[in-house]
């Protein structure tokens, strides 16, 4: 896929119209993620329910069009699933940016993978994997809440 | 040398990238080098190399004379009164830390106060942060205006009695600014307030004479000045390296070395510790050549018409915003076009071999001020030319069609 | 890659010196580079140049891998746990310093001491010093012994309850003893103190493990590595670099920065402040390469024999006297003849093209202790051969003649 | 001349025996200077009388025969001359062993020239140049007695 290509899909599906672009109310979980390089942030709110199932996730940020789209795709894909796979997907979809061919998670429909595969361009540009991650890894930080801010330098993606 | 037909002596520019012609715009944040200075490196490493400054043998003689002339390279170039007022050091960032740490340890205490502007590159803040962690100083801002700029008057306003040092960049790395810096410097030194000019942006394009300026410091990136990385410049007036502390400390500075005290070298080794970047140095002599080769009243005029020619193009633009209209202004031209993210553009630029630079160019405080978070920058060197600039218009035509 | 017929990867001994084939035996000063080094600069810079890490270019984001790429190879070839414990530093020199800055800025404190050993060249004394003056601490010097080596008893000996860190050299760069640098880490460990190896004279010549070894510091200068000028290591423990305070402020090494305060980006980045020497890391990986062809193994029984061979040669000739009798001995063989002043040995020698250094190689403490204002000495590399042993000891026999 | 025959001619002639290698009784003036490169060392001493003329002079030191010999033939050279036209001498020959071609004083004899210009050979290794200048330079702060202590590191040669 060409640069280009990539940013038409994305932009025409969620840089644009991003969706969850919101305040979760009484949200349960929360991180902010920063990118010092680019600027970009994104703050996540997530409402877990008793069983761990992710009841609402939202989130609220600035940044380009890669890493509004890769939050709004990701929080679109979520909402419904429970901690534990969560966590799965987020682990496919970072091992798919970093070096893998394709999702081998069974959690997503094909065409949830297909618009994640999207984003899959900018392994091409280092820079820009970062900024397709950083919601990703705040995801993480907010369900662990093992740091409240999440620096995304320090990733390796 | 015919500075419109100056590319040819880059041999970068004969490369492809994704299939375009390189259209190198970005040389605010390293400029490209010509070949004389890499087959310098080249034919030093193959030819002549030795470590300088410690053997006796041949080698070691002849890189010591070859890194010394670079000295005098830079002292004339630079117009400093004396070769030993040149310091070679890693790079702008380094020669900054060297005199705000330095500075810092033997002059300043809780209360005093460091002058920059709201321009300031991170270089030429985070040295005086640290003074401020475990001093207790305190640092005062001079106000950027709404054309990017910082005017004497704005200085003015924030020296206090208080003021032990002000530290300002010669030319804005975002809004391409030059400031009045040697009326700075003598309002300064008339209030018996020394001044480090940051000169990163300014050496490469404006024409350099310390004892006209008559700063007390002034720090340079080689890199940005067509030579090599890994190497800086401190100038620094006499008097102040006497003073001043060493910094590193290492072999080739000291002078006695006892189990219960030591003492130092002489200028400017006293600030030269350890091994330096001998081929570095030695091929940055080659810079300095090739730069008066051209003379930079050529690179001045040439790169005017390319600032005069480019702000033209961008301004006539829609929805391209051009950030900061300073009346004096290097060769740096910062841009937002509508909405679209700063590193949408470099990354979409970028496919057609436009090389731009995307984000807050190290000066987070001057874009918090702008109320931006990034934005983009196309930056030139001696190598550019108005098709380069045709090129950054059309790309930035493509990349507003895919925002549309 | 064949050991014996290395010398011809080095373009350097195609050179003559006074009419004389190249006798290159200063390589504990500087080693010279092999080819692979130089052409990588030199392609890095004509075909691929940009700055890394700020960029999002093209040209900018395969620098960065390439940077990048270089710090994994280090970390591999000195067995590092993780990537982010490599910080490129301008030199061996730079990255003691950077220690002795933040670790005294944070733990040490009036009367605290720091045990170095005698044999300490004076990048790895002179830092402290500064503590010394600005702080209180004491230095403790271990002694050497007759041989010119230091013992782990001697270690021991001057350990107290105040000693907060040790810094030591893993390889003198006069006596060439190799230091029981993994049991006194040991021992230091056993008692919660820390440990610096000083590891200049010990990276080009020794297999490294720094799991393995397990000290908290160890400096490393690429220049003597067949690297670039310009460039050194400091490998640190994960959690020295996120425990210790900054060391240079600037670009690349902060999180956020506001007008009252700065947080600092994470590792490495926190310890790599300004344009990094980009061309020279790109360029170290090369030596590495270089390095794993050859094998660390094959280097240490080349080097072994060599030294074997030189200590041999030079025993037998009278008048001649070997410096140290280490048991554990590196490339490094130091020595006086009679009263003759060993710069005048060096001029002499030079004449013939044998290149040796002399002078107190920037440890005048030992020198005091050995009693000699200046030793002579014949460093070694992969590329030396027992041929150029021969032609040394016969440039001595000439200039004996000439002192008779 | 080579640089073999140099150390010839220095060596026989004042290398081995360095004259006024001792201290003067009652000297009036001193310096020392140190070479922190290589460890030289000098100690100059000097009676001058009531009529600025050198009465006396003589060095302690340690160094390599280039500085010994310099000492020495310069000491022998200096004595009965007058303040002035010491400095005179003196800067005759650093100009000497910088740049000029020959010395040009009219205050030394042709054979005392010729001795000095023994040392010219030095000019092609400019750190052998600092062993050859250490006590002119060190003569130079004992008649000024500006600095007590002269680092020649900081002087062009
Ligand atoms: C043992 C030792 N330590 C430290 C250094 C300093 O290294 P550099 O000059 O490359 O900073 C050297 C080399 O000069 C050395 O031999
Ligand atoms: C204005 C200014 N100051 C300081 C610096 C720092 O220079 P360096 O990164 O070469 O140390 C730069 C460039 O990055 C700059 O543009």
């Amino acid at each position: 896929m060409n640069l280009k290509e990539l940013y038409q899909e994305i932009i025409l599906d969620h840089g644009k119209n991003p969706r969850n672009l919101r305040k979760t109310d009484n949200f349960n979980k929360d991180a902010k993620g920063y990118n010092p390089l680019c600027g970009d942030k994104v703050h996540i709110y997530l409402k877990l329910n008793e069983n761990k199932k992710v009841e609402d996730i939202s989130f609220e940020g600035q940044g380009c069009a890669i890493s509004m789209a890769s939050a709004s795709i990701m929080t679109s894909l979520i909402k419904g699933k429970e901690e534990k796979e969560v966590k799965e997907i987020i682990k496919d979809f970072l091992e798919m940016i970093k070096e893998k061919e394709s999702l081998n998670t069974k959690l997503l429909e094909e065409d949830e993978k297909t618009k994640l595969m999207c984003l899959s361009g900018v392994k091409q540009y280092p820079m820009r994997v970062k900024c397709a991650t950083l919601s990703w890894h705040t995801l993480i930080s907010a369900i662990d809440k093992s740091q409240n801010e999440i620096n995304i330098k320090s990733k390796e993606i | 040398m015919n500075i419109d037909d100056i590319k040819k002596e880059f041999p970068i520019f004969s490369n492809k990238v994704h299939n375009n012609d390189l259209v190198y715009l970005d040389s605010a944040n390293s400029s490209q080098k010509p070949l004389v200075v890499v087959d310098r490196i080249y034919d030093f490493y193959t030819k002549e190399f030795s470590n300088v400054g410690r053997s006796v043998h041949y080698l070691a003689v002849a890189a010591t004379n070859l890194y010394e002339n670079t000295r005098t390279s830079v002292q004339k170039y630079i117009n400093a009164k004396d070769k030993n007022e040149i310091v070679f050091t890693k790079g702008a960032t380094e020669a900054i830390n060297l005199v705000a740490s330095t500075f810092g340890q033997k002059y300043l205490k809780e209360g005093d106060e460091v002058l920059v502007t709201e321009l300031e590159h991170h270089s030429n803040y985070v040295p005086w942060h640290y003074l401020r962690k475990s001093k207790g100083i305190k640092i005062e801002f001079s106000e950027v205006n709404e054309n990017g700029e910082v005017t004497l008057e704005s200085i003015e306003k924030k020296i206090t009695k208080k003021t032990k040092i002000i530290a300002i960049t010669h030319l804005s790395n975002v809004t391409g600014a030059i400031l009045p810096v040697k009326e700075i410097t003598k309002l300064a030194h008339s209030k018996g307030i020394p001044v480090l000019i940051d000169g990163c942006q300014s050496a490469p394009h404006l024409k350099l004479d310390m004892q006209d300026l008559g700063c007390d410091f002034y720090a340079i990136s080689c890199h940005k000045m067509y030579g090599p990385t890994g190497l800086g410049i401190l100038y620094a007036k006499k008097k102040w390296l006497e003073e001043l502390p060493p910094y590193q400390g290492g072999g080739g500075m000291i002078g006695e070395v006892k189990k219960e005290d030591i003492t130092y070298g002489d200028l400017p080794n006293k600030f030269e510790a350890g091994t330096m970047a001998t081929a570095q140095v030695i091929a940055f002599n080659e810079s300095i050549k090739f730069l008066n080769k051209i003379g930079i009243d050529n690179i001045i005029k040439h790169e005017n018409e390319l600032i005069e020619y480019g702000q033209e193009l961008l301004r006539k633009n829609n929805s391209v915003k051009l950030i900061g209209n300073p009346k004096n202004k290097g060769a740096v031209l910062s841009f937002t076009i509508g909405n679209i993210h700063p590193h949408d553009i470099a990354t979409i630029l970028d496919e057609d071999g436009v090389a731009i630079r995307a984000g807050h160019h190290c000066c987070q405080i001057l874009h918090e001020k702008l109320g931006l978070v990034a934005t983009a920058r196309a930056s030139l060197g001696v190598y550019n030319t108005k098709e380069d600039l045709d090129k950054l218009n059309s790309s930035i035509n493509k990349c507003k069609k895919i925002f549309e």
